[in-house]
């Protein structure tokens, strides 16, 4: 059964030290839920990025919330790199696997079949193998010398992401974005904020069953409107893109960041 | 003064790269080819996918399904840049220095490492065309140009297009053309990594008309679903 | 580019010998196009179900069009077992490979990711991995001790289904029956029947977007209303159990089946 | 002659297996497990899952979703038969003689040799209860009833429910409870395999009042979404 929610209860679901799986900037990032994370001084995150990152995780490691982040990329889109993480890794405050794009994609593939690790073509010959001591190479059993990388399953503890609708049994409309399916099959527990709850069963038609993940994999969903921003979500509203230039300037420095955080945190 | 920016040139060059093709896709944080991709689909019978957009996206399984479309043959061309590119088509997109503790870290690898492989044609693209982004080595292999024998391996890269110049790659960087307004000294003196000269090195050929005229019209308006302030800035 | 064509030449578009895909009886199977093909009297193919058979396959095979058969288990539904199926086996006329659903998915989706094998959980002790010399049993090469089996990919040669609608672009609506979509990503091609075309592009919105397969994996097109019958569609119409019934009774001798093909084949 | 049908003996006994579970799958073909399933849903907090179904099925990814839901933990029950069931509990669904020519073919193994191993509670049934169904060894393992020390096994058989008894499976069977009207001497004579006997052998609560009343209501209606003829039959 699916819980419903305040806000701040929601966040109040992810402990101290929790692996938390996110999606990528144009895919729901829950940014309200991830401003009641900072103001509750949640610590030591695992960051996994479902495949990059952006202001989300940029916030969160400038506030010291995250401990390591794994990501096959983070920027602030258009407004830029992403400063606080950029600082933190400099400064040695941050652990960083590196990964690509697909090996997120299929490890946590790997996770919703239950299965303990998935090949994956091409990636050997890239510097990013001997940084993953978690990685192997192996030679395919099906054909003599063809060498392949299989990568662990990853089962994040925490999926934590933004829909736009939810029903009241708890099933959600997440469209195309199918990351969000796959984060959730993978995770223990996915936490999850929506624009509105409607009282119509998603399920109840095919033309919306085929964009809805059912209740089965949600833990709790809080309601949080405009809860994206300054994010856009999908056809609802866009990136505010003043908002991130001027996150972008102000994280430029850690003071710069502090007031940013004292300002927009509270939202 | 040429009748064009240089971000018009790139994205004509670009699209004349792939012009003809099937499925062209431009990746994250990547305008240029986002506009060269729309550009070769505004000009014949490609098919351009952009990541981000709503209105340019066939997929419909969530992010994994681009990786995934590439591995069943289904994708003809992509698009990489680096940080640092070097003489044997190696490409950083993660850092400079220790990547636990760079001195220089760059937005990230992103699907380089896969598509690199798995794509038959990755055209190289790199508007600055510096001793520092064209480099003898990189600091780090985010993707690696060449592959040896026994490893799958489908694509890779043929070309590189910079501010300057356009380079055929084959094991090694060609230059085949130089744009209007730079010259073999100029391209000598920026480029870090040693490359071979084409027989006959071309003056590489401007926008035309028509390529300008879509650039300004539907293709920068389309590029601004996903790239607002770049389209703003065209 | 999508073809759009007759039904008759979108039979003519499976070759003998072809592997071909199929989805299950509650998934849109492409009777019509079925028809076409025992008029064609195609020879030789390998039949691949996902993961299991019915109607369709009886059919082929009594019809003598099959060479092989992949399948997790055949029958007609709610009219008992497949009478041709079983008559061609007891004959020694079929191949069989023999297999468990979830390895049929997984597979598949081993070829859409282009990789070449994929393990899976469980099976390891059922008499069905001595049947599969194509499979291999392995140590976990992460964990000391875990046998794990490991499945090849499969693509096939041709998918071959039918949808409730496509656009003029090639853009099918699936809905949640996106074992289509896994087949048609696995496969070279993908042949599909429809009930209808629509002027409207389906990826146009993205309520419609979110049950959509897009063209760029549907090699041709056929219209064909009432293309599943006597099986049934989803929302549209329901399987014509007085038919099924009439086809178990006619199909129990081999000369009951070529009557029944006299009258029905011609559909 | 007693108050109800053998179909809803077996209806409201295989409830009572998964009564108070979470999420319960019934798969195809199987419409005596769907019956249950739907009645154990009206009667508790369970969440029924029945295969084939549009109403009754949370799925949006496909055939696959069923498995992959298994393997990470979130369905509690699920059940299965066999055209042999042997005393180790091995399951035979798919044919008696050579496989490649046999003498007997049953429908197939469908996900029987996955699902018996990645479900906690796996609910055994066939309401023929004869030494042709119920055998001293299955001529085909579909799929075993229990595995070696190390390989990776999160569930298995729990429990077996005819038209004659019930038995709880631990290793080997144990027979719980004989349905009323049937005795221990019938139960001997028509069981093939060698069983335990529980210290009291109990007569087997008949279906309830309430039972009766929900599968001939709701629980028969909502069959014939997938199993019409079966439901007309009840």
């Amino acid at each position: 059964m699916t819980d419903f929610l305040s806000l701040e209860a929601l966040a109040a679901g992810i402990p101290d030290g929790a692996h938390v799986a996110i999606p990528p900037d144009y895919s729901g990032v829950a940014m309200a839920a991830t401003r009641a994370l900072i103001r509750r001084g949640v610590r030591g995150l695992k960051l996994l990025s479902v495949p990059t990152a952006g202001l989300q995780a940029d916030l969160l490691i400038g506030a010291g919330c995250v401990a390591e982040i794994e990501t096959a990329g983070i920027a602030l889109g258009e407004a830029g790199s992403a400063p606080r993480f950029i600082a933190a890794l400099k400064a040695g405050a941050l652990a960083i696997k590196d990964t690509t794009c697909p090996a997120i994609h299929a490890a946590l593939q790997a996770a919703e079949k239950g299965i303990p690790f998935i090949p994956l073509r091409g990636i050997i010959g890239s510097d990013l193998v001997g940084r993953r001591p978690d990685w192997r190479v192996v030679d395919n059993p099906f054909v003599e010398g063809d060498p392949i990388l299989l990568l662990p399953a990853i089962a994040p503890d925490v999926a934590l992401f933004h829909a736009s609708l939810a029903d009241r049994k708890g099933n959600l409309w997440i469209g195309r974005r199918r990351e969000l399916a796959t984060m959730a099959h993978a995770a223990r527990r996915t936490l999850v904020t929506v624009e509105r709850i409607q009282d119509e069963d998603l399920l109840a038609d095919e033309a919306s069953a085929a964009g809805t993940l059912s209740s089965l994999y949600i833990t709790a969903i809080a309601e949080a409107p405009q809860g994206v921003w300054p994010l856009g979500l999908a056809e609802l509203y866009a990136t505010d893109d003043a908002h991130m230039a001027l996150y972008a300037a102000a994280a430029r420095t850690e003071e710069g960041f502090r007031n940013y955080l004292g300002e927009y945190a509270r939202l | 003064m040429p009748g064009y920016s240089g971000t018009e040139l790139m994205i004509a060059l670009l699209a004349r790269e792939v012009a003809g093709l099937g499925h062209v896709v431009a990746g994250a944080l990547s305008p240029l080819p986002a506009g060269a991709a729309l550009l070769a689909q505004a000009m014949g019978p490609t098919r351009a996918t952009i990541l981000g957009s709503r209105r340019f996206n066939p997929f419909g399984e969530g992010g994994r399904e681009l990786f995934d479309c590439a591995a069943e043959g289904r994708i003809d061309a992509f698009f990489l840049s680096g940080g640092q590119i070097d003489g044997e088509a190696n490409i950083n997109l993660l850092a400079i220095g220790d990547p636990n503790r760079p001195t220089v870290r760059f937005p990230g690898s992103f699907g380089s490492a896969y598509l690199y492989f798995l794509v038959p044609k990755i055209v190289l693209f790199r508007e600055e065309h510096s001793r520092r982004s064209l480099v003898q080595r990189v600091d780090f292999i985010s993707a690696p140009g060449g592959s040896s024998g026994n490893l799958m391996r489908r694509g890779g890269p043929k070309a590189l297009v910079t501010g300057l110049a356009r380079f055929a790659f084959e094991g090694r960087f060609r230059l085949d053309s130089i744009h209007p307004g730079h010259s073999l000294a100029d391209v000598e003196a920026a480029t870090g990594f040693e490359f071979d000269r084409a027989a006959t090195i071309a003056v590489t050929a401007p926008p035309t008309e028509a390529e300008l005229r879509l650039i300004r019209g539907p293709v920068r308006t389309d590029l601004a679903e996903v790239y607002p302030r770049f389209a703003a800035g065209m």
